[in-house]
């Protein structure tokens, strides 16, 4: 008995695509990240903003449990189904993107020799899985019918052509510099030097765009709440509408693992200690990553404390006339490096 | 003396980019600054709690020896929350209903007798609307001595220099 | 209290900064408001009514002072129209004073004054579909008073109801 | 427009392709209890109609069925963040009505309630305006100091927010020389506060890219309006009823009345906080000099008995004589102005020689306001709507008496 189920631990649990999508950077740390990271938001917002934050539940441990509290009361809560929304499109829309959301992972390695899927273009292929989502945004936007989502569909659809291709552009400035599009190699060559070092161009590029595609202020545009009520999701509630919070930290922890793996050394520094295989070679490096991951999307939900909301005509311009061109001077850094390396 | 107008311009339109990186920094900054030492203007209001100074105008009592039912305190309440009621023969006694008072407290000060007077308890929760119209004895009763005795922490609240409001335990 | 035997009628205590004209006929009103306008009153600071059922009037009362003119600056001027109860209509100032265009609106839907050349002319503070015709701030529409005794109820008069 | 079908009781009408018409309020985020029509075209308003009759509470009408001291207490609740002033303007109206001067004690303390009443009122406004552009750290800074100066009130009065202060031919109740230094403390923490609002709010390059340009009120155009307070000032017009006509202790202070050219939403923010430092200065000269004395006229206090004499020495707190149940001004009519937090109110008075007012008038400086929000929005994105709402600091309930 106890055998069998640690054959199925094993075989099934620990086997690389399942644990990716389940467990790590899959759907389990992801919530407890969400749960540390919205805790987090919420606590440093109080902190600067002369109150306490929340304390209501748990206050031994700062309220730290206060997302499960909401999420208890959003699955207990009576999902609304307005009459003139559209309503199987209206049903899809949130369930169908937050699983969307995770998929990137199902791409991205956290350790040198255990992955999902031996790919070549790792990197490319977790990039081109970020960009569906916002797809599902403005499909929940239209089928709505409401006037406040549907500008807020629009508003999303602005933004996804701006920041997508600041996105790739400062990818692709990373990725000349490593010669490579699979996240493995990437990582293994930011052994000496860490890629935000190589090209902080990029870098900088990169974080602004995860920014304005995560919907983290300053570019909390598409459900600007004092302008646009709550933009694409205006008419959800229960579930659903928690799903639909949860999708754009979803989104910007997936970026930030990407982010780490890309620019900030993975599982750099790689160590092996001793025992089973597993705790050297995907336990420690995860965690590496996570944290890493961790850290960087603390910095972005520290902005919502110190920054308003920019217009979305502000927001495009910025995008267009000024983060477009610092992620193509990144990828003329990255093609130099590259360049001058060889000729050296 | 006496006012003068002053015209001014708004300094420092269309910053450069510099001065807008040296602006966005120094936020930043100052939003670093108040994460590690905040300054907090709240407090936990269920476990502890604000008693006003002395004088604030909370729920009004009744010294039933001193009042001598002139309704004046009837006559004069801006919201018709204090009525007057037959006590007893030829007794009349003021009644507040406090679904509709709105603590302007003119009751209080036009009383001759100075018969009525503020309590300093604010918060009261009602578990109907009958129970918000305070007479009879009801009415003489104190409610800053059942708070005072309470479990929770008390405080005062007082002005400061660097902190803006400090919360000093009463007990 | 709204029968008053003691009507008021026009005696000014206003301070004497004050000036004050009152104009028998809507007529003249147009013309007279342009030669304010000229010497320097530019904005309205109010446009009301007073209904005065005795004499079967109601008194359009506008106050306009200066917000360019140093000397105008510290006055209220006040204006007053005598119009027929029966018929209350008067040319609209919105074309010399653009400020008043809320401030009409209100006076039409609380005293029932028409303003013949407004081009926005309907309810701004209360409802327009609902509106049951008695202009609330005419005499005529009358509030109920309170005692100041309290009507008491068998369980209440004991004191011992919670 | 043709009406084209009935939809759950609603009749829709058909308009044109490119345009949309937006509800903004009153069930809306932003919006206060008020709503605002917009047509839209693209993200550009094309067109706006405020509606804001959402919180009517026939204050004029109810006025007339209420004694004249009652009604002090009806009209605070017009701006209940700025008590202070909207009573005072009533009183000083019935002053003038029944003729009665308050002494010079009362006078300072009625302007140090006005200061102290300007300040938490403007930053009540620019922590709506803050939320409003996104920015929930000013939000909770301008709210949270605003505490400061409610407490502040509250020791004055005995009351947080509905202040209930003046009566006519003075003020209901002293203060003490521990309270003047209290509110030295207080005005020395906001003005040092008023340093860290610069570098998180309007020099934040993200908030100040929302206020420039937005919402430009030309003086031209200000003064056409009927504009009234920061607002109007904000446009380049000089005009403040505490210069023109002074009342309270102001004519004993020196001060300064802002004035900016610009007229946008930054011109305004910066008004406001410019008003902030003018104010702490203000009572800064008013607790040096507060003279000693009476706070209620002779007139009434000639008609204190012993009992009363003997608490106001006890307390400072001045019990009413009964006369005050039954004020009976003389027939005749008065106007009193006062210039609050958002602009002039004025109050127009006629008394028929009743223990009731025969009729009142109030215009509030919201009021007179609203009529921003048709014509501002014009030609400005939607974005912009909150940021032009909020930078008037328009007050719903005030408006809409």
């Amino acid at each position: 008995m106890l055998d069998s189920f640690i054959l199925f631990i094993k075989n099934i649990i620990l086997w690389p695509p399942v644990f990716y999508l389940l467990i790590a950077p899959g759907l389990v740390t992801i919530l407890i990240s969400l749960l540390l990271l919205i805790w987090a938001e919420r606590k440093i917002a109080g902190r600067i903003q002369m109150r306490y934050g929340p304390l209501e539940i748990s206050p031994k441990i700062g309220g730290a449990i206060q997302l499960v509290a909401d999420l208890t009361r959003y699955m207990l809560q009576e999902i609304i189904i307005p009459r003139t929304v559209d309503t199987l499109p209206y049903l899809i829309a949130p369930i169908a993107g937050f699983i969307i959301s995770l998929l990137p992972v199902a791409a991205i390695p956290i350790s040198p020799i255990y992955f999902p899927s031996p790919m070549t273009n790792s990197i490319i292929v977790a990039l081109a899985l970020t960009t569906l989502p916002p797809i599902l945004n403005i499909l929940a936007a239209w089928a709505s019918n409401n006037k406040f989502s549907l500008i807020g569909g629009a508003r999303e659809s602005f933004l996804i052509a701006a920041y997508e291709l600041i996105v790739i552009l400062s990818a692709i400035g990373a990725m000349v510099i490593y010669g490579t599009s699979d996240f493995t190699e990437a990582v293994s060559l930011q052994k000496n030097l860490w890629g935000i070092i190589l090209n902080p161009i990029s870098a900088i590029a990169f974080y602004v765009a995860v920014l304005m595609a995560t919907g983290r202020f300053p570019f909390e545009i598409a459900e600007a709440e004092a302008e646009i009520v709550m933009g694409a999701y205006t008419e959800y509630s229960g579930l659903l509408y928690g799903l639909s919070m949860g999708i754009s930290y979803t989104r910007m922890f997936v970026y930030n693992v990407i982010f780490s793996l890309l620019f900030l050394g993975g599982w750099q520094p790689f160590f092996t200690i001793g025992g089973h295989i597993f705790i050297s070679y995907v336990l420690i490096p995860a965690t590496v990553v996570i944290l890493k991951a961790l850290i960087v999307s603390l910095t972005m939900v520290f902005t919502r404390a110190i920054y308003g909301r920019l217009r979305i005509d502000q927001a495009l311009g910025g995008a267009w006339k000024f983060w477009f061109l610092v992620a193509i001077v990144g990828l003329i850094w990255g093609s130099a490096l590259t360049y001058l390396q060889q000729v050296i | 003396m006496g006012g003068k107008y002053v015209e001014k311009v708004v300094p420092s339109r269309n910053l450069s980019l510099l001065n807008k990186a040296k602006n966005h920094a120094e936020a930043l900054a100052l939003g670093a600054k108040f994460l590690v030492r905040p300054l907090r203007i709240t407090y936990r209001y269920p476990i502890v709690k604000e008693i006003p100074d002395q004088g604030y105008r909370g729920l009004i009592v009744l010294d039933d020896n001193k009042c001598i039912g002139c309704s004046l305190c009837a006559r004069i309440c801006p919201a018709s929350a204090m009525k007057m009621f037959q006590a007893g023969e030829k007794k009349l006694r003021p009644a507040v209903n406090y679904e509709r008072c709105v603590f302007c407290g003119y009751c209080v000060d036009i009383c001759p007798e100075n018969a009525l007077k503020h309590a300093r308890t604010h918060d009261v929760v009602f578990e109907s609307g009958e129970s918000m119209l305070y007479i009879g004895e009801k009415f003489t009763l104190d409610p800053d001595t059942q708070i005072l005795s309470g479990k929770v922490r008390i405080y005062r609240v007082r002005v400061d220099e660097k902190r803006g409001l400090i919360y000093e335990p009463i007990r | 209290m709204t029968d008053s035997s003691r009507e008021f009628q026009g005696t000014s205590l206003l301070s004497e900064k004050t000036s004050e004209i009152i104009i028998d006929s809507p007529d003249q009103l147009l013309p007279l408001a342009k030669q304010l306008k000229d010497k320097g009153y530019d904005h309205v600071i109010s446009l009301s009514a007073v209904d005065y059922p005795k004499s079967n009037e109601l008194h359009l009362v506008i106050h306009i002072s200066s917000y360019t003119k140093r000397d105008l600056q510290p006055k209220v001027f006040e204006l007053r129209v005598k119009l027929k109860k029966s018929e209350p209509k008067v040319p609209s100032l919105i074309n010399i004073w653009p400020s008043v265009e809320f401030q009409e609106r209100e006076a039409y839907e609380m005293f029932g004054i028409v303003f013949e050349g407004h081009p926005d002319l309907r309810n701004i503070l209360l409802d327009q579909e609902e509106f049951s015709g008695v202009h609330p701030l005419l005499k005529d529409f009358k509030i109920p008073e309170e005692d100041i005794t309290l009507k008491l109820k068998e369980d209440v008069k004991s004191g011992t109801n919670k | 427009m043709e009406q084209i079908n009935n939809v759950g009781g609603f009749s829709a009408k058909k308009v044109d392709d490119k345009t949309l018409i937006l509800f903004f309020g009153p069930q809306h985020p932003s919006s206060g209890h008020m709503r605002i029509i917009v047509k839209l075209d693209g993200d550009i308003i094309v067109e706006s109609d405020p509606d804001i009759g959402y919180v009517h509470r026939t204050m004029e009408k109810l006025s007339e069925t209420k004694e004249w001291i009652k009604n002090s207490v009806l009209f605070e609740r017009l701006a209940i963040l700025d008590a202070g002033n909207v009573t005072q303007a009533y009183i000083i109206a019935l002053e003038k009505l029944l003729n009665v001067e308050p002494p010079p004690r009362a006078l300072y303390l009625r302007t140090i309630l006005s200061e102290i009443n300007r300040i938490s009122s403007h930053l009540y406004g620019m922590g709506i305006f803050a939320i409003m552009i996104g920015s929930s750290t000013g939000y909770m800074w301008f709210f949270g100091d605003r505490e400061i100066m409610v407490q502040l009130a509250e020791r004055i009065t005995g009351s947080r927010l509905t202040h209930t202060y003046h009566i006519p031919g003075g003020v209901r109740r002293d203060v003490s020389n521990a309270f003047l230094e209290e509110l030295e403390k207080g005005l020395n923490y906001i003005e040092r506060r008023l340093k860290d609002y610069e570098v998180m709010f309007v020099n934040n390059p993200i908030i100040r890219s929302r206020l420039e340009n937005v919402g430009v009120l030309s003086r031209e155009r200000a003064i056409e309006l009927g504009v009234t307070g920061p607002n109007l000032r904000a446009s380049g017009v000089s005009y403040d009823v505490r210069v023109e006509e002074p009342y309270g202790a102001y004519q004993f202070v020196d001060f300064e009345v802002p004035v900016y050219k610009e007229g946008d939403a930054l011109a305004r923010t910066f008004q406001r906080f410019d008003e902030i430092r003018q104010s702490i200065s203000i009572l800064r000269q008013l607790i040096k000099s507060i003279p000693e004395g009476p706070v209620l006229n002779e007139k009434y206090l000639k008609l204190f008995t012993k009992k009363m004499k003997d608490i106001w020495d006890a307390e400072k707190r001045v019990k009413f004589p009964s006369i005050f149940a039954n004020l009976r001004p003389p027939a005749g009519k008065a106007y009193g102005r006062v210039e609050e937090g958002r602009g002039e109110i004025f109050f127009y008075l006629e008394s028929s020689g009743e223990a009731k007012p025969y009729r009142v008038r109030v215009v509030t400086p919201s009021f007179r306001n609203s009529i921003l929000l048709k014509y501002l929005p014009v030609g400005e994105r939607l974005a912009d709507l909150p940021a032009i709402y909020g930078s008037i600091d328009y007050f719903p309930p005030e408006a809409d008496r």
